[in-house]
């Protein structure tokens, strides 16, 4: 049973990033895009969290610790270039 | 409110506890090892970063905050349940609306926790605190702060502002004591 | 026991996989840049919550324990209202439009002229 | 003693490091005296190596005690260490000529320096392909640096070509080393060299594809047409000492296409043995024409010495692509022998171009040299040297490689393009030198004169051309041993992987 | 599976390519960085692909081929040390030479009007 | 032993001058004279046992791998040659001392001049013909610098580099030809190679090795049509004209003809080539004599045509004929070289050399003018001088040759008609310089020379009188043995006597006689003739080539170096496409037989996904920004390809540098435009395309033949010893800190030295910053936003504890010391992206490049280290201790060199991420901050 739910919501989290790609692709403007391209960060840890569910090992999480702070990191770069230009000043 | 950490090598006392858990989680084990390198961790990371800390008002009634924690997780949960709704319903119904929320709270922390917590639960997103005081000079007395929010469906403005102030911004008041 | 662990997985599992689909078609299907941004901010976070708590059941069925996702639950919990902050405010310099019927469209004007009688550096 | 052989390698770094912290990094003549001492210290070791190797026969070192094929090995045979005692020697002029004040006009110029030889020397004595890849990027990180000291828009517009061109050459190295990999299940030169021998037909073409790859990779490295654009202005534009030691740069490259075409693709290789000669002689020989044609048409004197890098790299590259043990002793040789006259050249262009005020080093009428008899003394050993007249080194290395083709077809292009292209060179070198010292116009006025650590590195570099030719006897002799130790490869691999093979 | 993979790796190299054939700096950094992981996955996949086989032993039966991760592993560190000067380099190009193009200098037709910015 | 020393004095001797240069004049040059003379001497001392017919030899080894060694032979020819350059070499030093004025450098001039003296007697005494090709060069470069010594004249210039081309070229093509030779022998030995006539005449490659032989020959000796560079050489000081340009030099072509005469000679061939080639030379020089009014351009021309009268002598292939060439080059040593001394003078004293000016000497310098006189007549060839003997010999030569055949008649004649001219001109020479009226516009008031100025020419006209008066008892053993040398069988019986009957030679010299002064005194009407003929400047049609030449050269280059990247690029992917696809099309099938895994539909969609992003990345790469976006999409999927298929660590790692690596590049931005403008046209956009596309075929399609391939590789090594031999368990991290530790050095290393690159590539940048965004939008005015801060703040010691804990955990599991550093200088740069440069300063002033080094020294310590406990580098130790209530803990030396990995990085990453912010803040780098 937990096979298939596994699966299925693997499912659900591809079609979840299948959404966030087609958002990212539509835009319009810059900030749907850095939107839809943060979604797509945190789904993917969703993404890695279920490999890790399926493979039984627990050797992914750290990518999806990482997944977590580092999209945060680049959500707020390219925010902040948006803003001010200048990343770092 | 208070800034000053009551010890010197323990400044930030929750920071550590927190730093502490974290490790245990990181390792997943109460082993020896790792409850001794935790504590040493916890007590020496605080330490390292602590320039890196401008001066925060400090939590003055713990389980205030802890409470303030659980009502919050609460609140997600059911809340985002309503958005759920609204965002599978149809879109015609939403009202979308831009408030202002006057704030009481005049320091960065609990500002940011306001902020984040509004973020958090259901239909609203922070957007703005204004104006910005970065470059206020000193002495000069703060202004009025606001809080503009987007809301996905808002039903009563003075409600929900009513809400958010007395919900969450006056249990902050209290748990840092400003 | 088993069994009880088992259908929590799948429940958690499930709510999460569920939430995280809603954050998303919210994000499709809103019509405007700040409606969309309630999805991903709530429904995703709350939906990463629920797997990782199915995912800490699910370690625990092989007798481990597997708490370590709570920390990325956290991380989650304290990083997502800043983005959605930081996006808001990209999105309210870039003046996008919101949808007509937003009420307090005026409330964004004194927000973004956040000049305290200084002149801002450069 | 026995870890002689990392000297070469962990000597550089160890001082590149060293001067980068307290307390050398305080003052500027700290940071130089130290890297001199260094090289100077450096040289005597790899001499010492160069002795012990002559000694005991070719060395193998496993780094973290991890034998072949497994760990990574580093290896020590004639043909090598001749090359790092090459590297040695030039590094020791190039940094004192540095040392005249040219460090100081951007930062870090040690340590770079001191990495790129680093660079250099880990590349020459690795026995391990991907390692070779990792020594490669050191040696080019440290020259996209080096490249850009001192500034200059020429610098920046340079280093943009060569970096591009680098980094694309990087990405196929990689991919090329994939497809070994992926075929053979090694990286140690020596058992790859045994693999590849003992290949199923099914996997020959990808590995010839691998090894094809390989080619351009080492090609670029070498500047060989069609791959050689970068090199022209890259080293026109570096400053003196930097273009000094990047004079041995392109050697790398053909030192990498001759170890990996004789080791890995040598004799033994069965199906695969000699793929790479087909491309190579005609490149090789097309670079030779390209960089006589280059030296008529340079407009300045560095120009003009860059082609006759271009020029010795074509020769070099044909000699390599005749896969005969004569053609490599006489590449080891003349790789020596161009190295160190090209290099002291860039330096001499340097000191032209000093003295000769706005003129510079262009072939244009200018003012006159402050010091006509130095430096046309130093121009007119270097020039004649290059050219590959009597009595020096040039004309040794020049015999030498005439001599070494015997292949009936080659030999007529090969012989055509050499003599032809060093009349070209003569013709190119004392048109330049007519100019730079004999075409005056203007009036004197007082410029610098080289100072004495810039006349000590360019005698220093230059003072290998007499010896070279002098020691003739004994150095043929040493080429041709390396190349008879290159061609050895059952011995290496006795040596290197011992009786087991299989892990 | 391999096939999918390989046509990945494919697509990659080409977007990768045709971005760093292009005239200005910033696409060529962009298909550098394209390149790099194309040829990334492809270093990998010379070790072939396995599921569930982490190199961690005690995890699995079968381990997936750890030499080519260690490879790549240093080919990325390499690879953004790399894309990394060429950035600033790409700065300093623009700085000293009044554009963006890789030549530095713009080609005729566009030399006449100017620079957007 | 004092073979080598008739070598080495006057190499000695080119130090000499400049030992003794603040000597006076006199002193400096009696010091030069010292070496040749005693040189001089030494080659007398052997005068018996050559004369006798012997000969002497020295062999030093040198390089034998290269058949190069030592080798002196004297011998009869060698001997006749010798005397030559050495005596009269040393009449020119002293002849130079008088000749150079104040302003020249004597010193150099001599130093020059005994540099070229070794070199001619290199030639003479080469026993090796390496050796003899290395002092042949010499001489060239010698001559180079000899002629351009005075190079403030650009004639002089050219003149030299002319010189040093054209005899450059022969020299090259000679080198061809010894080498062919000595592959043909076996040997480079000479007397081993004039022992071979047989095998190398027989050989296929005779032809070619005969042709560049001559080539070389004929460039030297300044043979038609390689003639035109030596009357341009007269731009050199005449004692160099009269010694280089009459004398020694031009005549080295023609002692390789004698030297070799005996190994190549006697085909058909040799006959051909050299007849022909000297007998065009010589009409063609003693009909250009006489036009010119230079009388160093006389000189030379007439040189020429003496040089042609030799090779023609040495061509007819008859025993006697070359006995006559070698009698001849002796002659025209003396003579011409005293008129070229004689022209000095006149010059010297006259301040012209030009016949039109020069008119009616004899009454200012008498005795100079009888000299010359002496000497013209000589060359005209005047009974009872030398040049009427071998003249005489050269006649009769002519008359026994059957070169042409039925048509041979005609070389006698054209020899007299040769004869003719040279008897004109050197009435030309006679009359028009001494007598024919009064100078005009002379700058000087002509005289006698200094007395000992006249000494040299004094000396060598006595020997043309007194060889003309007693041939055989003065030179006829020299010749004899010189004959000798060069014959392979007996030398012939001739006469050396001045008269040999009325006989046709005698007839032809008559009619010469007569011939020329008719001529002469009509050369009216041949002078107006040849000025209707197009006048050829040699020297600027070579200037005018060569710099055509160079101009081409510059074009093709220009063409084949356009300065465009994209073709550079466009280059090396064709080789790509080339090398590495043609051999996959000899693929049968990709396919290698292993069995692929299946699709699942997740992996599908994140295929899908790369795909499609990569295509939006590739389609709007001119929008920068979105482009970033998209390009940051692949990243992750690669990242979650790698997490698929088993690489946690390369998953953590592509994440982490994934990331700071679009940070970098949105900093980047800021400084470049934030769109590209449209440019391509779209035949370049459909090339790239299908190089592109080209590429991506044959990497996909390795990609796949690898994939599915069974192989065996090393890597169970690896699985297998792990743990036992490296102590821990994540295989991938053992291997990257232990097995191959030393590539994770190098790793670092890069990474080190780009960030160093990085901060010298930002010093003294010139800098501009935009105010506004890609659409012209004003940027915000917040710099830093409240809720961001005060996240970030208590986000860094979290972001530190985690990388502490993937630091430690990387031996045994996915992480490792880079891992780490990336997630520590994250954490770090989000504090300068929150709250800038100025509060991270003042928080932690580090010098990042410090750290580095820092992190790159505790690596290569750890390495080092090993060596304490006698091992390699970089071996690794670990060990488990029990520590009381703690339990077991592990220590391993890998540990510490991946704190080293651990702080390279972050300080890399620092270095290079804050170098560039600190650029548009108060803290920019300047330039004094160096190191
Ligand atoms: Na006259
Ligand atoms: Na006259």
């Amino acid at each position: 049973m937990l096979n298939n739910v596994i699966m299925l919501v693997f499912a659900m989290i591809s079609v979840a990033l299948l959404l966030n790609l087609w958002r990212l692709l539509r835009g319009p403007s810059l900030p749907d895009r850095i939107l839809a391209l943060d979604t797509m960060y945190i789904n993917s840890i969703a993404l890695i969290i279920l490999y890790g569910l399926l493979m039984g090992s627990p050797l992914y999480f750290e990518a999806a610790l990482l997944i977590a702070m580092l999209g945060f990191v680049s959500t707020v770069a390219v925010c902040k270039f948006l803003l001010r230009g200048d990343i770092i000043e | 409110m208070r800034f000053k950490p009551k010890f010197r090598w323990l400044p930030t006392p929750y920071r550590s506890v927190l730093l502490f858990l974290v490790w245990l989680l990181l390792n997943q084990s109460i082993e020896a090892v790792h409850v001794f390198f935790g504590l040493i961790l916890a007590i020496i990371i605080p330490l390292l970063t602590l320039r890196f800390r401008d001066p925060q008002p400090l939590i003055e009634r713990p389980l205030l905050a802890l409470r303030y924690i659980l009502r919050v997780f609460g609140d997600i949960v059911t809340a985002n349940a309503q958005v759920a709704v609204l965002i599978l319903g149809p879109k015609q119904r939403l009202n979308p609306a831009f408030v202002k929320v006057p704030l009481d709270l005049q320091h960065e922390l609990p500002i940011t926790i306001l902020a984040s917590t509004v973020s958090m639960t259901p239909g609203t997103v922070s957007a703005e605190i204004y104006p910005s005081v970065e470059q206020l000079p000193e002495g000069e007395p703060l202004p009025q702060r606001w809080l503009l929010i987007h809301v996905l469906n808002l039903k009563d403005e003075a409600q929900l502002i009513a809400e958010i102030k007395q919900r969450y911004e006056a249990p902050l008041k209290e748990i840092f004591q400003c | 026991m088993q069994n009880w662990i088992e259908w929590a997985v799948a429940f958690f599992l499930l709510l999460g996989g569920s939430f995280v689909l809603i954050g998303s078609i919210g994000l499709t299907r809103m019509p405007d840049f700040f409606m969309r941004l309630h999805g991903p901010t709530k429904a995703t976070t709350l939906g990463m919550g629920g797997i990782l708590l199915g995912s800490i059941f699910f370690f625990s069925l092989s007798g481990g324990v597997s708490v370590h996702e709570l920390l990325i639950t956290i991380f989650l919990l304290i990083t997502a209202p800043i983005s959605a902050h930081m996006l808001i405010k990209t999105a309210l310099h870039h003046k996008l439009k919101a949808i007509t019927k937003t009420k307090g469209l005026d409330n964004i004007a004194p927000a973004q002229s956040k000049q305290h009688g200084r002149k801002p550096l450069p | 003693m026995w870890h002689l052989i990392t000297a070469p390698v962990l000597l550089p770094m160890f001082t590149a490091l060293l001067i980068m912290l307290p307390p050398i990094h305080y003052s500027p003549n700290r940071r130089r005296w130290v890297s001199m001492i260094s090289s100077a210290i450096q040289l005597m070791l790899v001499v010492l190596l160069l002795m012990q190797v002559q000694q005991q026969g070719q060395l193998h070192y496993a780094i973290g005690n991890w034998q072949a094929p497994f760990g990574i090995i580093l290896v020590a045979d004639t043909l090598s260490v001749v090359l790092v005692c090459l590297t040695s020697f030039l590094a020791l002029g190039a940094i004192c000529y540095g040392s005249a004040g040219e460090d100081e006009k951007g930062s870090f110029f040690h340590p770079l320096f001191q990495f790129q030889v680093m660079g250099i020397n880990g590349a020459f004595l690795t026995g391990d392909l991907f390692n070779l890849f990792v020594f490669f990027e050191v040696l080019l990180i440290a020259s996209y640096a080096l490249l850009i000291h001192a500034g200059g828009k020429n610098k920046t517009k340079a280093a943009v070509h060569y970096v591009v061109l680098n980094l694309t050459g990087s990405a196929i190295f990689l991919i090329s080393l994939a497809v070994l990999y992926g075929t053979t299940g090694t990286l140690n030169i020596v058992d790859m060299a045994q693999k590849v021998a003992q290949l199923p037909a099914s996997d020959l073409m990808l590995v010839k594809s691998g090894a094809l790859m390989l080619m351009i990779v080492f090609a670029l490295k070498a500047a060989v047409l069609p791959l050689q654009f970068w090199l022209p202005a890259t080293y026109a534009s570096a400053s003196a000492p930097v273009a000094a030691l990047f004079a041995v740069m392109t050697k790398i490259g053909v030192y990498a296409l001759l170890r990996v075409y004789t080791t890995i693709f040598g004799n033994e290789a069965g199906e695969l043995s000699g793929i790479a000669a087909d491309w190579l002689l005609p490149a090789g020989l097309a670079t030779i024409a390209l960089g006589a044609i280059g030296v008529m048409a340079s407009q300045d004197f560095r120009k003009l010495v860059a082609n006759l890098v271009l020029l010795s790299v074509g020769t070099l590259v044909s000699l390599v692509a005749l896969q005969t043990q004569q053609a490599a002793a006489a590449a080891l040789y003349y790789t020596v022998h161009s190295t160190l006259v090209t290099a002291a050249l860039f330096l001499i262009a340097d000191l032209i171009a000093n003295q000769r005020g706005k003129a510079a080093d262009r072939l244009v009428s200018g003012r006159k040299v402050v010091q006509p008899v130095l430096l046309g003394m130093m121009f007119m050993v270097g020039a004649l040297s290059v050219a590959g007249l009597p009595p020096l080194s040039g004309f040794v290395g020049k015999v030498m490689l005439l001599q070494s083709v015997t292949d009936p077809s080659s030999r007529l292009w090969f012989w055509a393009l050499v003599l032809v292209s060093s009349l070209v060179v003569i013709v190119g070198l004392s048109r330049a030198g007519s100019t730079l010292f004999w075409r005056i116009s203007g009036t004197d006025t007082v410029a610098e004169t080289a100072k004495p650590l810039q006349v000590f590195a360019v005698c220093w570099l230059l003072l290998a051309s007499p010896l070279l030719v002098i020691f003739a006897g004994p150095l043929t002799e040493l080429s041709m041993q390396a190349a008879a130790q290159l061609y050895d490869t059952k011995t290496s691999v006795q040596l290197i992987l011992g009786q087991e093979v299989t892990p | 599976m391999e096939t999918l993979f390989a046509c990945c790796v494919g697509f990659l190299s080409a977007c990768g390519i045709f971005l760093m054939l292009r005239g200005r700096t910033f696409p060529v950094m962009l298909g550098l960085t394209m390149l790099s992981y194309a040829v990334n996955l492809f270093i990998f996949a010379s070790g072939r692909l396995t599921l569930r086989g982490a190199a961690v032993l005690g995890t699995s039966e079968q381990y997936a081929d750890p030499l080519p991760q260690a490879l790549v592993l240093t080919a990325i560190v390499i690879g953004f040390a790399m894309t990394a000067f060429l950035v600033i380099l790409a700065i300093r190009a623009r700085a000293d030479l009044g554009n963006d193009h890789v030549d530095g200098k713009l080609p005729d037709a566009d030399a006449v009007k100017k620079e957007s910015r | 032993m004092t073979l080598l020393w008739i070598l080495l004095l006057p190499l000695l001797g080119s130090l000499v001058p400049v030992l003794t240069a603040r000597w006076s004049r006199s002193a400096c040059a009696l010091a030069t004279a010292i070496p040749p003379s005693v040189a001089l001497m030494l080659l007398l001392y052997h005068s018996s046992t050559i004369l006798d017919g012997g000969s002497i030899r020295f062999f030093l080894s040198w390089i034998p791998l290269l058949g190069l060694d030592i080798t002196i032979i004297l011998d009869g020819l060698a001997f006749m040659f010798g005397l030559l350059i050495l005596g009269i070499g040393l009449l020119i030093i002293l002849y130079a001392r008088y000749y150079l004025s104040e302003r020249d450098s004597m010193p150099r001039f001599y130093a020059y001049l005994m540099l070229f003296m070794t070199a001619m007697l290199g030639i003479v005494l080469s026993g090796n013909l390496l050796q003899l090709w290395l002092f042949w060069e010499l001489t060239s470069i010698s001559s180079f610098l000899l002629i351009s010594f005075w190079w403030h004249k650009a004639e002089a210039r050219r003149g030299a580099r002319m010189a040093l081309t054209v005899t450059g070229a022969g020299g090259l093509a000679l080198l061809a030809a010894f080498l062919l030779i000595g592959q043909v022998v076996g040997s480079y030995d000479l007397q081993q190679v004039l022992a071979s006539a047989e095998l190398i005449q027989q050989h296929a490659w005779y032809p070619v090795i005969l042709v560049l032989f001559l080539l070389g020959c004929f460039t030297k000796s300044a043979q038609f049509p390689f003639h035109f560079w030596l009357p341009n050489a007269m731009a050199a000081p005449t004692p160099v004209s009269a010694y280089l340009h009459s004398a020694t030099m031009v005549k080295a072509g023609i002692f390789l003809l004698a030297r070799f005469y005996p190994a190549l000679s006697g085909t058909d061939l040799w006959f051909v080539l050299v007849s022909v080639t000297g007998l065009a030379t010589l009409l063609l020089g003693a009909y250009l004599a006489l036009f010119k009014h230079d009388l160093k351009g006389l000189l030379a021309y007439s040189t020429i045509s003496h040089l042609g009268l030799i090779t023609l002598l040495f061509g007819m292939g008859t025993d006697l004929a070359a006995v006559a060439g070698l009698f001849h080059i002796i002659n025209h040593a003396t003579f011409k070289a005293s008129l070229f001394m004689a022209a000095g003078i006149i010059d010297h004293e006259t301040g012209s050399r030009d016949m039109r000016k020069l008119n009616g000497l004899w009454q200012f310098m008498p005795i100079t003018a009888t000299l010359a006189m002496v000497a013209a007549a000589a060359m005209a060839g005047v009974p009872l001088l030398n040049g009427f003997l071998s003249k005489e010999m050269f006649f009769a030569e002519t008359l026994h040759q059957h070169l042409l055949g039925s048509l041979s008649w005609v070389v006698p004649v054209l020899a007299t008609v040769a004869a003719v001219f040279s008897v004109a001109y050197s009435m030309r020479f006679i009359h028009d310089v001494f007598f024919n009226g009064q100078p005009k516009g002379l700058t000087k008031t002509p005289h006698e020379p200094p007395r000992y100025m006249r000494v040299p020419v004094e000396v060598l006209v006595a020997l043309c009188i007194l060889v003309g008066l007693f041939p055989g008892y003065l030179i006829g053993d020299l010749l004899q043995a010189a004959s000798a040398a060069v014959l392979p069988g007996d030398v012939p019986s001739y006469s050396l006597a001045i008269w040999h009957g009325f006989n046709l030679p005698l007839f032809m010299s008559a009619l010469a006689l007569v011939g020329g002064i008719v001529i002469y005194v009509n050369r009216k009407h041949l002078f107006d003739f040849q000025n209707t003929l197009p006048d050829v400047d040699a020297l600027n049609s070579f200037e005018r080539s060569v710099k055509r030449f160079a101009e081409r050269c510059g074009r093709l280059y220009q063409w084949l170096d356009s300065g465009s990247l994209q073709r550079y690029m466009t280059l090396t992917l064709l080789s790509f496409v080339i090398l590495a696809g043609l051999p996959l099309t000899d693929l049968v099938t990709l396919w290698g037989g292993r069995e692929e895994l299946p699709i699942d539909a997740v992996n599908a969609t994140g295929a899908v996904m790369l795909l499609i992003a990569a295509f939006a990345t590739v389609l709007w790469h001119r929008k920068r920004v979105v482009a970033l976006l998209m390009i940051s999409v692949v990243g992750l999927m690669v990242s979650i390809a790698f997490t698929r298929f088993s690489a946690p660590d390369l998953a953590l790692t592509q994440l982490s540098v994934e990331v700071v690596t679009i940070i970098l590049l949105m900093l980047a931005l800021f400084f470049l435009p934030h769109k590209t403008p449209k440019q391509s046209e779209s035949s370049r956009v459909v090339r790239d395309l299908s190089i592109a596309s080209m590429v991506g075929v044959i990497i996909g399609s390795l990609s796949y033949a690898l994939m599915t391939r069974p192989f065996n590789t090393i890597s169970d090594y690896f699985i297998a010893n792990a743990k036992i031999g490296g102590g821990g368990t994540n295989v991938v991290n053992v291997i990257l800190v232990d097995f191959r530790g030393f590539d994770t050095m190098g790793e670092i290393a890069v990474l080190g030295i780009a960030s160093l690159g990085i901060f010298k590539l930002l010093t003294r940048i010139p800098l501009f910053k935009p105010s506004s965004d890609g659409e012209g939008r004003p940027w915000a005015l917040e710099r830093h936003s409240l809720l961001l801060s005060t996240v970030s703040q208590s986000l860094l010691p979290l972001a530190i504890m985690v990388s502490i804990y993937i630091f430690f955990r990387g031996h045994n599991l996915p992480g490792g010391g880079f891992i780490a550093g990336l997630v520590t200088a994250v954490a770090i740069i989000l504090q300068y992206i929150a709250q800038g440069v100025d509060w991270v300063k003042a928080r932690m002033n580090v010098e990042y490049q410090r750290v580095v080094a820092v992190g790159l020294m505790i690596a290569l310590l750890t390495g080092v280290a090993s060596w304490l406990f006698n091992r390699p580098f970089l071996t690794s130790w670990f060990d488990y201790f029990d520590i009381p209530f703690l339990g077991k803990i592990e220590l391993a030396s890998a540990m510490a060199f991946d704190l080293g990995v651990y702080v390279t990085v972050v300080g890399s990453t620092l270095l290079i991420l804050a170098s560039l912010g600190k650029m548009t803040t108060a803290h920019r780098p300047v330039h004094k901050e160096t190191i």
